[in-house]
């Protein structure tokens, strides 16, 4: 079929694992979860922790093990993309339900993805489909945030905690990667891809990717990918604004929206970063007011305010703030 | 014997019972006696005006006096395009046995619901396109953006306020006839307060009436107060800036029948009247401005109980602001009337045009209306105001009424309607020679806009 | 049939005027009603005024004084519960309007009740009823705010404005509501009932018979039954929030969440009424401060913020504005 | 049945109070209770009061002393997951009005739970509901703001309180059902499961079963089932913070989000209760002046502000509030 | 040509490519949406990028060059600025679908302009209508933002971006429409028009046509066309505010706002640019003052009910400011 070609073209399909034992970083829970399989049994499961640590992989590898290759037979799987009105769900788990079952299964499985997106009514439903179908069917729940989950719902799931991944197996598995597709890469270009995704490997595998799309996997295309901004404009531009250079400042700050197409959020999400790194020496109580007005402005924008007044205002900010720290200095 | 109301008793029968619309009477008239003779080219009026100003009545008095059979349907009336295409189409498609013409009333077009009266507009579009027989049309609002394309193929015939000697004279013709011992400052008090609806003038002169059975001063001022606000604007606003105390300025608040929307425009308005230190300004706009936070939350979360606190930044928080300058608090000074209220008036139809215009330049740039605003709209001004033989072509080009011109000029666009009716005589003549050619139209790209523009540029502005 | 007596329980009901000369309080309004029913006419009305002021009683009544206790059928009542959207008005309404009249009977009555809730578009069907079939039916429309009602309609009725009801007035009744019903009744748990209905008659008796079910009424069993904490201990918590002692007014605010079952928005509507009111003395602008602070914590909890540390953050406002005005007053 | 098994399974359900007698706690409301049954009458009833103080499981018990153990059958219970449309739940009431009675038992129950969450316009349906069928049903409405009922809903209903537990009960309760399930409790642990739940005794028993499936009830356990940090860790980060180290900080932080999959929010109340608890020694102003940021930030983050960025900028205010304190001090 | 001819066109739309071949500078993207073409097949494409791009163009050339001239048979153009509401798009959608496809085209096209102007949930919405009808249509997002686009929808799309136009490109456009209309052009206005609108194409051409209209485009007519599309009011208002004439200063707002139709957003984005401009001889401090003002102030924009209060606020901040910097200067 076209669309299993289609997944194949994606990295983050083909390199996932498939069976248990594959799976990276999750040692403990792995353990856990291959005595279900030995025992052909599992409660309701509840798999948390941030996103791409393998929770949704972990999901699939254990109905692959429990009723091998053709386990999506006895999967129903409903992400939040779905439909998830509780009418739905408790349409499609009954019909689900009642289809028939193999010899030597004793139940089927639901994959609930990012439940902790449902509302908490939604939620309250769900438990008392939990209760009712109990007998022929378990409930694998999938959620970055625990404690977004109702009580109720929790204490009738075995919680496993996903841990997020070390930069060494990350790194090592983008390496592996790009041999295997036969792509250059840099190692500079690996950790930067690791920093951005935070841990998170499907995240790294797509920016991988997108940046092998564009030819080899460097800095400049990692940053390409992911429509950022090089650190080091970003940097010119703070530096720019607390020297007080503020038409300067503006300016670059207009490049940067407009050559990399960076909204206003992404832009105070990368000052934000460069702020606390180490390229740029800011006393201390500087960064700490920054920070605090940063906070300020991108509420307003995430209210709907406008992106370049805003950034402006931010802009200003800094000018002000850098005038204000010499001024203490020089009088020091 | 059962009684009418005097609203009803004393309806205009003849043409000359309706007071004071001269123009439009003339216009009417004139616009009927055509139907009598033929069928004209106008073949729909829109009446405006503000409530009780007689539009409904002139209608039926014409039918009346001309003796034209008469068929109405207004608000009441279930209106969707199967209604008007089984009950106005019809009528509006025969003449009657006699040969009569019919009048027909569509009453408050304005009140034609988007929902329950779906395709109506298109429906009385297409009858009016259609008809055999005159079409009259009343509204109270012709600028709801609804009826845009109803404006441009009817002819507009505006009704006057009714000044307060108009009233006057209704009113004391009906004391007569009643022979109630009406004292002449008491109508002139009814007639004051009706700001030119005579109709509500009317209902209060029977009420007083019918409740003491003569109608001094003294009981229209007490009755007339059941309807009026306790104390002008004026007066509350002036008691909100001179309050000591939080409690004085809410109180004052609750003196008034104003809306927080109209309170707010109030003391926006007078705000820099009274104080004029610049830091209490600065102290009371802060509150003027988080007050208009609290009302904009309101309208966005439909959540009133945030309501008390709008009132009392804009009250409370506005008069103890000052604190530089406590004397200019008591100063005496003139207050206004909200401008922004009044210029948002005067000025609505020039918006509704550049709503119109952004409108037509989206679709033919492919842009939002938005930035129709901010990016095109302004170049194209300068472009009108500077050279009018451009103006004109563009003005072909992107097919804009008349009105537009207007608007994008007004110094101008007498200059730049003149040019567009020449090109068009022109290119009516280019089409012409071309057609007598034999020469497909299409390929001179003017023809199949010319059927639409012909529409924008006639009938009345 | 039982469910008549049902509302017979209700004490609203039991104790309704039936008359006009029976309704309080409106002495200018009836003398002229009771004129209409002397001439045997009516022009269109509209009643106007806050809730509970006897509006929809005295259209009843004037009914009632009308045509007798039979009155109701001459009369067709459309009420906030009923559907009252345009088709409506073109369907019932108006084959009401232009039905056959009963001898005897000058006209029929539509009566509107709330009617300044119903839409734009049904009230301009409305208006031109009011003129076609004024020879056999009358409107009264009921309206808490008349300026809702759109200006082609008011301009047809006779405008009637209804007062609050006067305090003794009030208290008048409910003492004798409570004689007749053989309730106990404290003299200060009638003037809260009237304090907090705000001179809503209704209201007032509503609160009255749900206190009556807690046993007598007193001061206490009022409080409770309309969900109101105590204000002397709202004030107490306001007090101590603003003296600077924190932790106490802290645990003051849960004390009376618990007690009282308040919710988050409960309490800032009390605090609020007690930031204006006399028995707090609190320099006039920081009243006007709070009460900016209180509008924003209510947003936030519309919003769905959490109600704990909202709450928090009031009391510590209230504790920084308290500080701040005290060293105001110190330093000058 | 299997199902029943499985609500077996759950303590909540396996400790539920079955009859009147034994909810503890409430003796005032049960006393008045057990009137009624005694009479064999009840009128509406409302029982208003926080979460897990016995509301529903008072409802369920008075039917069972009422109609015995089959009082399923003569009871609808309509809850908050379940379609509340007011079509729905007059077609319902139609319906299960109609079905027959045992002898001497007049009416049958409808049980409302979350009242207080339907819309008014819903109430107002309510409430005429309950007069129409009140001859053959009654309503029991289970609200926790009593002041989110309508006024005409609470005049006919007997208004029951229902009180927070208190701590001795619940303990007791919880030590006694790990007796009897042969789990071994802290005493420790037991109190944190109180003061995490605030005296909801269902919240309580949940949080023991779950985390009795960790193995012990420990205060680690605890903990790790109630998706929080330790508090601990939380402090460290705000002491950190607040002695201006904010890069130390602000790593604590990422360590919390991600270890222990902490949302923005859940952290924000973390840092709320330990600015407030004993083990901090802060300054009581400096106090005051966190817990109105915390209300601002999290309100933000309701809104759906950046959790990373206003996180960050909590820490840079504490660093700043940290350093004015101290300065403050030295110069003095 | 142009001058025999009775109509003329907005130069935008005279001079806009029609088909993919023509759009100059994106040589990229058109190769690859080139090859779409010779497939007859494109899957859902998101085009971001700055505006004045080329992006709607290339949507609008991409229809035609696979459907021809009467392409607009068979694409839905939709402006979320315009509409917005998920359920006018999905009305509309579910319609356009609907309606009978030709021969040999075997989907329709629906443009979705200004698509990062839509909220989360209106985004998630729009995912659902984008898998529910892919057999039949294809979606063409176009954006300013990516990044304000949610990842499921970009994850469906082919992303292709656009990238700023460079300056040669633009001044060779203008010389060659210049050229075309017989319009005499100085290098040096041209390089001014290109400055003036800050690489936006359709900008560009606009100043230019305005420009051409009042004879040559040289720099004193493009000056003078950008002082005429731009309110002197604007300075005028700063000016008269800073001298602390606030009322005049209001007559002028309210001018731009009534007279010529401004937004609060578009008045403060010319305040801003008037601050930093050279017409105005602000000290520099009080610039970035005002600056972090207007940041404030436009947020309550968004936020509030009416923008003339606001802006009346701000005006009163500038008369403040403009005494306070009066009075330093003074001083010194």
């Amino acid at each position: 079929m076209s669309s299993q070609t289609l997944t194949e073209l994606l990295w983050v399909e083909k390199y996932r694992p498939r069976t248990l034992p594959e799976i990276v970083n999750q040692e403990d829970v792995i353990k856990r979860l291959q005595q279900f399989i030995k025992e052909k049994n599992i409660p309701h499961l509840l798999f948390a922790g941030p996103p791409g640590t393998g929770k949704t992989t972990a999901a699939h590898a254990l109905a692959h093990d429990l009723y091998g290759s053709d386990y999506r037979m006895y999967m129903l799987e409903l992400n939040a993309s779905d439909e998830r009105g509780i009418d739905v769900i408790r349409g499609k788990v009954k019909e689900f339900s009642r289809s028939r079952l193999p010899v030597n299964i004793p139940f089927k499985i639901i994959l609930l993805d990012e439940s902790d997106n449902m509302t908490a009514d939604a939620q309250q439903a769900l438990r008392r489909l939990m209760e009712m179908y109990v007998d022929v069917t378990r409930f694998i729940l999938i959620a970055n945030y625990p404690s977004k989950i109702i009580e109720p719902i929790q204490s009738r799931c075995a919680v496993f905690r996903f841990i997020p991944l070390r930069k060494d197996d990350v790194i090592r598995r983008l390496r592996w990667i790009c041999m295997n597709e036969g792509i250059r890469c840099d190692e500079e270009a690996l950790e930067l891809i690791y920093e951005i995704s935070e841990g998170d490997m499907r995240k790294s595998i797509n920016v991988l990717q997108a940046s092998a799309s564009l030819g080899d996997v460097n800095v400049s295309n990692v940053f390409k990918v992911v429509g950022l901004a090089h650190p080091k404009e970003v940097r010119e531009m703070i530096r720019l604004a607390l020297e007080g250079k503020f038409m300067e400042a503006r300016d670059r700050l207009r490049e940067l929206m407009i050559t990399y197409g960076l909204s206003g959020t992404d832009i105070i999400k990368q000052v934000h970063k460069e702020i606390f790194g180490t390229e740029l020496t800011i006393p201390e109580p500087l960064r700490v007011e920054i920070a605090d007005y940063l906070g300020e402005i991108q509420f307003r924008l995430v209210e709907g305010a406008d992106e370049e007044i805003q950034l402006s205002a931010l802009i200003s900010k800094l000018a002000l703030l850098g005038r204000a720290a010499k001024t203490v200095k020089t009088t020091k | 014997m059962r009684k009418l109301p005097w609203i009803i008793k004393y309806r205009p029968k003849k043409l000359d019972d309706v007071v004071n619309q001269e123009k439009a009477k003339e216009k009417l008239t004139k616009w009927v006696e055509l139907w009598l003779k033929g069928i004209p080219e106008e073949k729909a009026v829109l009446l405006y005006g503000p409530p009780g100003c007689g539009k409904t009545s002139l209608t039926e008095a014409l039918a009346n006096e001309y003796r034209l059979e008469f068929i109405e349907m207004n608000a009441s009336d279930y209106r969707r395009k199967v209604d008007l295409d089984r009950i106005v189409r019809t009528a509006a498609l025969q003449r009657s046995f006699t040969g009569k013409v019919k009048l027909i009333l569509l009453d408050e077009v304005d009140g034609i619901s988007g929902t329950a009266d779906i395709g109506a507009l298109e429906a009385i579009l297409d009858i009016i396109n259609v008809a055999k027989n005159p079409i009259v049309m009343t509204a109270n609002d012709p600028w709801d953006p609804k009826l845009r394309p109803l404006r441009d193929v009817v002819v507009m015939v505006e009704f006057r306020r009714l000044t307060k000697t108009d009233v006057r004279k209704v009113l004391n013709r009906i004391c007569g006839d009643e022979k109630l011992v009406c004292e002449e400052d008491a109508v002139d008090l009814i007639a004051e307060r009706c700001e030119g609806d005579l109709r509500s003038a009317i209902n209060d002169l029977e009420a007083v009436s019918e409740g003491y059975g003569k109608v001094t001063l003294e009981l229209v001022k007490n009755m007339l107060r059941q309807r009026d606000r306790d104390y002008p604007p004026f007066d509350v606003v002036r008691k909100i800036f001179i309050s000591k105390y939080a409690w004085q300025a809410k109180q004052a608040v609750q003196q008034t029948d104003l809306t927080p929307d109209e309170l707010i425009q109030w003391i926006n308005e007078n705000l820099p009247r009274q104080i004029s230190d610049p830091e209490d300004l600065w102290r009371a706009y802060d509150y003027l401005s988080k007050a208009d936070l609290y009302m904009g939350r309101i309208v966005k979360t439909g959540n009133w109980d945030l309501l008390p606190y709008a009132i009392e930044l804009m009250s409370a928080g506005v008069s103890l602001s000052v604190i530089n300058d406590v004397k200019g608090k008591y100063r005496w000074v003139k207050y206004n009337f909200p401008q922004k209220v009044l210029i948002a008036a005067k000025t609505k139809e020039s918006r509704q045009l550049r709503d119109s215009l952004a409108e037509v330049l989206a679709k033919h740039l492919n842009i939002s209306k938005a930035v129709s605003k901010s990016d095109v709209i302004p170049f194209i001004k300068v472009i009108f105001d500077s050279n009018p033989e451009i103006a004109a072509k563009l003005a072909l080009g992107l097919n804009i009424s008349e009105s537009m011109v207007r608007y994008l000029s007004p110094q101008n666009s007498s200059k730049i309607i003149e040019l567009v009716n020449k090109f068009k005589v022109e290119a009516g003549k280019k089409a012409e020679r071309l057609k007598r050619e034999k020469i497909s139209e299409r390929k001179l790209g003017v023809k199949s806009r010319s059927g639409t523009l012909d529409n924008y540029f006639t009938g009345n502005p």
